[in-house]
């Protein structure tokens, strides 16, 4: 049992941290850059990733038996795409105001690499279980990451917290929003795709600084010695 | 009607392209890895065991699988690069409880120790010592790899491995290294004694 | 090889069947729901812009497909009519102002038969974040700036944006793109101006989807 | 090439690119005269003054020779031959610092003159012109002249081209800023250099003769015009002053507008080009009778009191020459060899001159200020404006600096000719050329090493078939052994019974010597133990070290054990490693004497790892199987000791003796064939 | 005794990277002169602002970066060309921009544009026009905020009153840049070139449009004069050999053939060459920022390819870009081209000839 939970411990440090799609896989940049000029845009495209992300590991997983090798990336995409647009009708038909709001996100979904890395690389390898959380943890932290990258460049851009959050969620969001400080001028660049570079990069930067850091401080593991082989003539 | 239609041509499509990819995987299968070989290609072949693997093919075979690739400390920082470029991942420091002292060596039989055991000639991957049972033996300079796979096969400890020393040919313009000393000139015969090395190569403009 | 490519394409074109097969099926059970949500969207922003009790026929029906150049763009637009008891009371016109900052901005500019402006809306825009995009009702009130104006004359130096010399606040930065959206609102004014009549007189030929 | 003389008799050049104009500094030396020096106390003569090989020395420490007497000699053609200079005395031959930018050491011989300048019996020649070509090359060998303008290319391998040679190109232009040896050379023996061109043309038969020199040395121009005034296909070429025009390919461009091709020589396109000096060495050599020992450097340089060109004998110190030009010693000192644009700084004072030698710079401090101001690039483009081979040094550098050989070589490094005139311009004041010569060896090295990789891997497929092959044909030979053994059993005629024991017999008696021979060696048995026991001595020292966690105690317990060849001990050291995370050992179970190679020495490594459970038991398995092993090879050895002593005693009636002996024997063996294979199958499932 | 060991050449011609540097920040001279002579003194302020800014993130990115000894932090700090980019974005920016504005500037051009890339000479693209740039994309409004010559204003200016500008968006008696900005008839005033622009997208013709006062007549108003200032100060850099000819001339070359192509066209929508040689930052751009050799491209071929790309660009953003002036995109993505620039216009190194060549001559 512990065993089990170390394993779901590392799928869900793996997501949010060590291998961060957005942070260190650098993946679905077009929506991540295009996107995060507000938190609450953030907050959609995060929401939206997720969900697609954990109904397509789900899928792939559960299919992953009958895909044979060769022709398992065009499946495997039709099979997003099938979920996206499920999802986007849906969503059109039953929530139409969400869908005002989170709608555009959706087809920019479907394209996102982190989606068919994540089917290929984890979903189609494992159990629908571990699938399903590890879809959850990789969305969760590429939606932890848009919300950093939404909340700085807001505040940096407009010197607000969730301007527009009544347009995601309803009109009683609209008292979420937070004036961190007033200017008269907006600081274009960092609501502007060029500033969403900036900032990512120094994200990615600050993540190294940290991750050097906390190796420094990690004792030395103790030293190996090698276990020299011989070249063995004999065994061939 | 549209569904049906939306169906029947995807799914007609996806017959053909299934096919298509079926007769791919089937004719442009690859037999063997090509990447080993080129990994291996890469790699200092000495053959020498210290990266856990008899020999620079197995390790190359498994660095194709997924082994590290900074356990060849005769290959140095320079063949980590080039294996990291192959493999378009990082490069990595030489992996510490690899790295030995690297400098380059040649084995040498010190003769008159030697009890012509045989045993370093069967543990040589290169065939570069030559001898025979009872027989003195010695290494082939040019064709020792500096492995020190037969130093420790040695019973009566007679094997040394020398570093390869620096020559005006191999010389890589090394500035910084250069001793600077004073001898007296004129008269040679003091010169043992005389051998001071005022140790000052200053502030070398390199 | 021959079981490779059949069982390849086989599976292949299943997956390919039930994907397709599963998004029909949605599509279908949801298709209605969808159109009736559009409709109700539009007309949301029609009653935003023609005040609802000011009408009493079916806006949505009673619709136009226009084509006219004088509009500043070529593709067919969209012409909703308000009557109130088969009076006509106002039109609703959708139209693009091609000249945005980024691209095309979609309009749809109300006006009553009086002459005068109803009201305005963006529909779809790619303006500048923060800047361009206070054309859009959401963002800033500045779209409301055009109620009630009087539709100008052939020549009128106010219908301009301020730094134009006219009675339009540009934002500060931006002045492509309220001044798009001013000349494209004239222009389809104008228009209205000169052709209400024979557009009251057409019949609806659009049945209202869109 | 009509064309090209047209141009030539106008005294219209060719442009080569780039080029600087350092500032001259030729005035410090180029109005006095050529002195001759008083003998140094020791000439120091570097057995490789040139490029190719060292001779092989012909004599000895405490010999007497004379001057001019050989000192080397090779059949080979890029091995030319250096000279006594003097009459005197071999004090020394051994490896001493030479001028080398690399400071190391070769082998140089030591000579004390003995003031007598006694020569070596010389063939003065009256009239060189009835000379064949042959005789020519032959004494331009032997005189062991080598190229004197800085290279050093042997002068006889250049001038013996396959090629007809349409342009003979004299280099004077002396193009570094300090250096005039060339200019006085010219100026006090203009006519020998003449005759020594001469001579060279009777070998090259050019069809032009082109004298460059730079326009910088009036009287030089004045004296070799008047020499060769007469002479139809000589041509003085007057060309502007720029650097570095002396340089072999830039010369040619200049003279002839041609380039010489990436790769290539000048003998290609039918051009080859001599320094002056070489030719008046040619002339001496030919004509006098007189090799190489001696030659013109400039000595020069604001630290000296009395700059100069003097005659130096090939291995005079530099000493020697700065005292005699009244040296003031800077601090720190600076010699350079050569001139400040291509010549390498010396570490010491003590190395000699060289048949490359042409100048020994002496600057004061201020002369060349020793700033290290290195700042990065700007990118500014000066240096590519000024590389005469039409490089971009500053592509260049920043590859270097990144070590990215393979872009280095596709932006041509090698075409570099180390000139400096980059390193002269660039603002940023970087080494360019230091970084070049580094890339440079470090290409030059790899390239060796991927050779050699090549090889080793070459040799290591050769032997592992090799292997394959010869164990192949071990296990055909002992089926075949088995079945002639089994056929001897079943037959009963007594002759075939007589027939196939006595090849058994041999067969084991064959076995039984091989395995006396590598095992009990009577004659060396007590200088094999003790060489053994040392070995041991120090392996167990080792081992000490390398596991100073457990306690001697234990170490000497394992020690005895070792040589006991106990099979427990290797249990027990699979499981200690088992319960060992701290720490893995390498252990070693040393040989026992009567067992033979493969199991004798078997290196029980063990690796404290997470998988250490599997590994572990993978290995008590291959322990166990080994160690039955070793026993069948006990039994066999115990076998093959009977047969011997068997052997020692002439035994007729010991065929029934014998043959329950071979069939013991094949059993054993076959048993040890199995567990064989079963370790292999054990080796590869694990 | 100690020797010295050096590798060749042992000679040098001791030019140094920062005499280069203080030799471009000299030539500046003539055209800050201008700027402070026809609009006060505005810039002078900037430039000061911003030296300090630039040296400051200099200091503190050099330490950050533990260059070996303090020595070398110093040598760096002050080889000038950190100074340099604040001064060209000092001249760069509206005189009468708030401080926090030349703040920014500075330091990210200082710390973004050229310390993240690895600091001198690695830089990709230059450090003051990246400012510039950014600035201008991020505060259109003050930005474009150009206060008008001295001669056509109604308020006067002084030191005093120009510093309080700056620092408060206020004169000491209290007006508001945008009233400065307003012309006694209470007219905004705008540059030449945005009044052009403006009047075009109102349908006025160019001739119309330079009836505008903020033209003046012959080189009245100073615009003109400070681009003949930068264009001094290049051509002293011409005649000492700092920069090469070949950048600034087929830059100003190829705006000559393309205005001149536009004007043939259609002169009523096109402006006439010598108003975009003397307009904006022609000049500048020329003569100090697209002879920037870290950014630009090396060889005379490159640069003159370099330039005619700039020319080019810089037409096209001037007739139809959004923006009035197009010398600092035009410079951006030209630094941007430069690298590929550089590859095919790479030289070819001696000996490399198809040996037809040689053999035919020599045959």
């Amino acid at each position: 049992m512990s065993l089990l939970n170390t394993e779901y411990k590392e799928i869900a440090w793996q997501g949010l941290w060590k291998n961060n799609p957005g942070l260190v896989q650098i993946l679905g940049l077009c929506p991540l850059l295009a996107v995060t000029s507000t938190i609450t845009n953030a907050l959609g495209l995060g929401l939206a990733t997720m969900l697609v992300l954990i109904g397509s590991n789900v899928t792939v997983s559960l299919v992953r038996q009958w895909v044979p090798k060769e022709i398992r990336i065009p499946i495997f995409v039709m099979i997003i795409a099938a979920f996206v647009t499920c999802v986007q009708l849906l969503m059109n038909a039953f929530t139409y105001g969400l869908y005002q709001s989170l709608g555009i996100f959706l087809p920019l979904i479907v394209t996102n690499c982190t989606i068919i890395g994540r089917a290929e690389a984890y979903a189609s390898k494992n159990p629908v279980k571990k699938a399903f959380f590890d879809g959850l943890m990789m969305g969760l932290g590429f939606a932890l990451l848009l919300l950093v990258l939404g909340g700085i460049r807001e505040i940096l851009g407009q010197g607000t917290l969730f301007d527009g959050a009544q347009l995601l969620l309803g009109d009683w969001a609209s008292s979420l929003k937070i004036e961190v400080f007033h200017f008269d001028n907006k600081f274009l660049l960092a609501i502007l795709p060029p500033g969403a570079f900036f900032t990512l990069g120094f994200l990615i930067a600050g993540k190294n600084y940290i991750d050097a850091k906390v190796a420094t401080r990690k004792p030395k593991v103790e030293e190996k010695t090698i276990e020299r082989m011989r070249v063995n003539f004999d065994a061939q | 009607m549209s569904i049906l239609i939306a169906i029947l041509v995807l799914g007609g499509m996806c017959l053909f392209f299934g096919a298509l990819l079926g007769y791919a995987a089937v004719k442009f299968k690859v037999e063997g890895d090509p990447l080993v070989e080129q990994l291996d290609a890469l790699l200092p072949q000495t053959q020498c065991g210290q990266c856990g693997y008899p020999g620079c093919k197995p390790y190359a075979q498994a660095i194709a699988n997924g082994e590290a690739i900074n356990k060849c400390a005769p290959g140095g920082e320079d063949t980590i690069k080039k294996i990291a470029n192959l493999m378009g991942v990082d490069v990595q420091p030489l992996d510490e409880s690899h790295a030995q002292d690297n400098t380059p060596k040649v084995a040498f039989i010190i003769e008159e120790d030697c009890i012509g055991c045989t045993k370093c000639i069967q543990a040589c991957p290169v065939d570069a010592i030559i001898g025979a049972a009872k027989q003195m033996h010695t290494i082939i300079a040019d064709e020792c790899t500096g492995c020190d796979l037969c130093v420790a096969p040695c019973p009566v400890d007679c094997i040394k491995m020398i570093p390869i020393a620096q020559t005006t040919h191999n010389w890589q313009w090394d500035l910084n290294r250069i001793n600077v000393k004073t001898i007296d000139a004129d008269d040679y015969s003091n010169k043992q004694s005389n051998n001071v090395k005022t140790n000052t190569t200053e502030e070398v403009n390199v | 090889m021959n079981i490779s490519i059949q069982k390849n394409s086989r599976v292949l074109a299943l997956f390919a069947i039930v994907c397709t097969a599963i998004v029909g099926i949605v599509h279908e059970t949801t298709k209605n729901r969808i159109a009736i949500q559009k409709q109700q969207h539009l007309l949301n922003i029609l009653h935003s812009i023609i005040a609802p009790e000011r009408l009493n026929n079916n806006i949505y029906q009673d619709c136009l497909t226009i084509t006219n150049a004088e509009l500043g763009t070529v593709t067919p637009q969209k012409v909703y009519l308000a009557k109130y008891n088969d009076k006509p009371v106002a039109a609703a016109i959708t139209t693009i102002a091609p000249d945005g900052y980024n691209g095309n901005i979609e309009l749809i500019v109300a006006l009553n038969m009086n002459d005068t402006i109803s009201g305005v809306r963006v529909l779809e825009h790619q303006e500048t974040p923060g800047l361009g995009d206070n054309i859009d009702e959401r963002k800033s009130p500045w779209i409301l700036s055009f109620n009630d104006k009087k539709i100008p004359a052939e020549k009128d130096s106010q219908w301009h944006v301020a730094k134009d010399g006219g009675i339009f606040d540009q934002f500060t930065g931006a002045t492509i793109t309220p001044r798009a959206v001013v000349k494209a609102v004239k222009k389809t004014a104008r228009y209205f101006k000169q052709h209400k009549q024979e557009l009251f007189n057409q019949k609806a030929n659009c049945r209202g989807n869109s | 090439m009509g064309s090209i003389l047209a141009r030539i008799k106008q005294g219209r050049w060719w442009k080569f690119h780039g080029g600087i104009h350092p500032p001259e500094q030729k005035f410090l030396t180029m109005h006095k005269p050529i002195r001759n020096l008083p003998l140094p106390k020791v000439l120091v003569l570097p057995l490789k003054q040139h490029i190719g090989q060292k001779g092989d020395i012909q004599v000895n420490v405490g010999d007497n020779v004379l001057k001019g007497q050989p000192l080397t000699n090779s059949p080979h053609p890029m091995a030319v031959p250096i000279h006594a200079p003097t009459s005197g005395i071999i004090t020394e031959i051994k490896n001493t610092l030479v001028a080398h930018p690399s400071g190391l050491s070769e082998l140089c011989i030591f000579i004390k003159p003995d003031e007598k300048e006694e020569w070596v019996a010389r063939h003065i020649c009256q009239d060189y012109k009835q000379l064949s070509a042959q005789e020519i090359l032959t004494k331009i060998t032997n005189a062991g002249i080598a190229g004197m303008g800085g290279a050093g290319f042997p002068t006889n391998v250049k001038i013996n081209t396959k090629v007809a040679t349409k342009f003979l190109i004299i280099n004077a232009a002396e193009c570094e800023p300090y250096i005039t040896a060339d200019d006085l050379l010219m100026r006090e023996h203009s006519s020998e250099i003449v005759d020594g061109i001469k001579i060279l043309n009777k070998v090259l038969s050019a069809e032009q003769i082109l004298i460059a020199i730079e326009d910088n040395k009036p009287e030089a121009i004045k004296a070799l015009k008047k020499v060769t005034g007469s002479l139809d296909n000589f041509h003085v070429c007057v060309i502007p002053t720029i650097y570095p025009t002396g340089g072999e390919k830039q010369l040619i461009t200049r003279l002839t507008g041609l380039e010489v091709p990436q790769g290539g020589l000048p003998s290609a396109l039918g051009i080859v080009v001599q320094n002056v000096a070489t030719c008046f060495a040619v002339a001496d050599a030919v004509i006098n009778d007189i090799p190489l020992i001696r030659r013109v450097v400039t000595v020069t340089g604001k630290a000296l009191e009395k700059p100069q060109n003097v005659w130096a004998l090939l291995g005079t110190p530099i000493k020697h020459l700065l005292t005699q030009c009244g040296y003031q010693k800077q601090s720190p000192e600076h010699l350079i060899m050569g001139g400040p644009m291509m010549g390498f700084s010396l570490p010491s004072i003590d190395i000699s001159i060289t048949k490359t030698s042409n100048c020994i710079l002496a600057p004061s401090t201020k002369e060349i200020p020793k700033d290290n101001n290195e700042v990065d690039c700007i990118r500014c483009g000066q240096c590519a404006d000024v590389c005469p081979s039409q490089l971009l040094p500053q592509e260049l550098q920043w590859f270097a600096k990144a070590k990215d050989h393979d872009q280095l070589q596709k932006f041509n490094l090698f075409d570099c000719i180390e000139c400096g005139a980059c390193a002269y311009v660039c603002p940023s004041q970087i080494p360019l050329v230091h970084y070049y010569r580094i890339a440079k060896a470090e290409i030059r090295q790899q390239q060796q090493q991927d050779l050699k990789a090549e090889k080793a891997k070459a040799r290591f497929e050769a032997r592992k078939q090799r292997l394959a092959q010869e164990k192949i044909k071990r296990e055909e030979k002992h089926r075949k052994a088995a079945e002639a053994r089994k056929a001897a059993m079943n037959s009963n005629t007594a002759q075939a019974k007589d027939a196939k024991s006595a090849v058994a017999a041999a067969l084991a008696r064959a076995k039984a010597k091989k395995a006396q021979a590598s095992d009990d060696n009577n004659d060396k048995k007590s200088q094999v133990s003790a060489a053994i026991a040392r070995a041991k001595a120090k392996k167990q020292a080792k081992d000490g070290i390398a596991t100073n966690k457990t306690t001697t105690a234990k170490t000497s317990d394992r020690l005895t054990k070792e040589k006991n060849a106990d099979d427990q001990e290797v249990l027990d050291s699979i499981t200690s490693s088992n319960t060992e995370t701290t720490k893995p050992n390498t252990k070693k179970q040393n040989s026992n004497d009567n067992n033979n190679e493969t199991a004798t020495k078997e290196k029980v490594l063990t690796k404290a790892e997470k998988i250490a459970l599997a590994v572990a038991k993978a290995k008590a398995k291959k322990a166990a199987e080994n160690s039955s092993t070793h026993h069948t090879d006990s039994n066999l050895n115990s076998i093959d000791n009977d047969i011997n002593n068997q052997n020692n005693t002439d035994d007729i009636n010991a065929k029934k003796q014998r043959i329950a002996v071979a069939v013991a024997k094949a059993k054993a063996k076959k048993q040890q064939q199995s567990t064989e294979s079963k370790n292999n199958q054990s080796k590869e499932s694990s | 005794m100690a020797f010295f060991i050096a590798s060749s050449p042992h000679e040098h011609n001791r030019n140094k990277t920062s005499q280069l540097m203080r030799l471009v920040i000299y030539a500046t001279i003539p055209g800050v002169f201008a700027q402070w002579y026809f609009f006060g003194w505005g810039n002078l302020i900037q430039i000061s602002i911003a030296v300090c800014c630039a040296l400051l993130t200099e200091f503190t990115v050099l330490s950050l970066r533990e260059k070996p000894n303090g020595k070398a932090i110093k040598h760096q700090l002050f080889d000038g060309s950190a100074i340099l980019t604040a001064v060209l974005l000092g001249i760069a920016v509206p005189a009468l921009a708030p401080w926090w504005i030349i703040v920014i500037g500075a330091v990210f051009a200082i710390l973004v544009v050229k310390q993240l890339y690895g600091g001198l000479g690695h830089n990709p693209f230059n450090p003051a026009m990246a400012a510039y740039v950014l600035l201008l994309v991020s505060f259109p409004v003050q930005m474009t905020n150009w206060q008008p010559p001295l001669s056509l204003m109604s308020t006067h200016l002084d030191f005093a009153n120009t510093l309080s500008t700056i620092l408060t968006g206020y004169t000491n008696e209290g007006y508001s840049v945008a009233q400065l900005r307003t012309h006694i008839d209470g007219y905004t005033m705008a540059t030449p070139l945005d009044t052009l622009k403006t009047n075009l997208t109102l349908g006025l013709t160019i001739d119309e449009s330079r009836k505008n006062m903020v033209f003046g007549e012959n080189f009245a108003l100073g615009w003109e004069w400070i681009n003949l200032g930068f264009l001094a100060g290049g051509l002293f850099l011409l005649a000492k050999k700092a920069i090469h000819w070949s950048t600034p001339v087929s830059f100003l070359l190829s705006i000559l053939i393309f205005t001149f192509i536009a004007y043939t066209i259609n002169p009523g929508m096109n402006a006439p060459t010598m108003f975009h040689w003397l307009s904006g930052g022609t000049m500048l751009g020329a003569f100090f920022i697209l002879t920037d050799p870290v950014s630009g491209a090396t060889s005379v071929k490159g640069r003159l390819v370099f330039g005619a790309l700039a020319g080019f660009i810089f037409v096209i953003i001037r007739h139809l870009g959004g923006y009035p002036d197009g010398v600092a995109f035009a410079v951006l993505l030209c630094n941007m081209a430069a690298p590929l620039i550089d590859l095919y216009t790479k030289p070819r190194t001696y000996g490399q000839i198809n040996s037809n060549n040689t053999t035919k001559e020599l045959t």
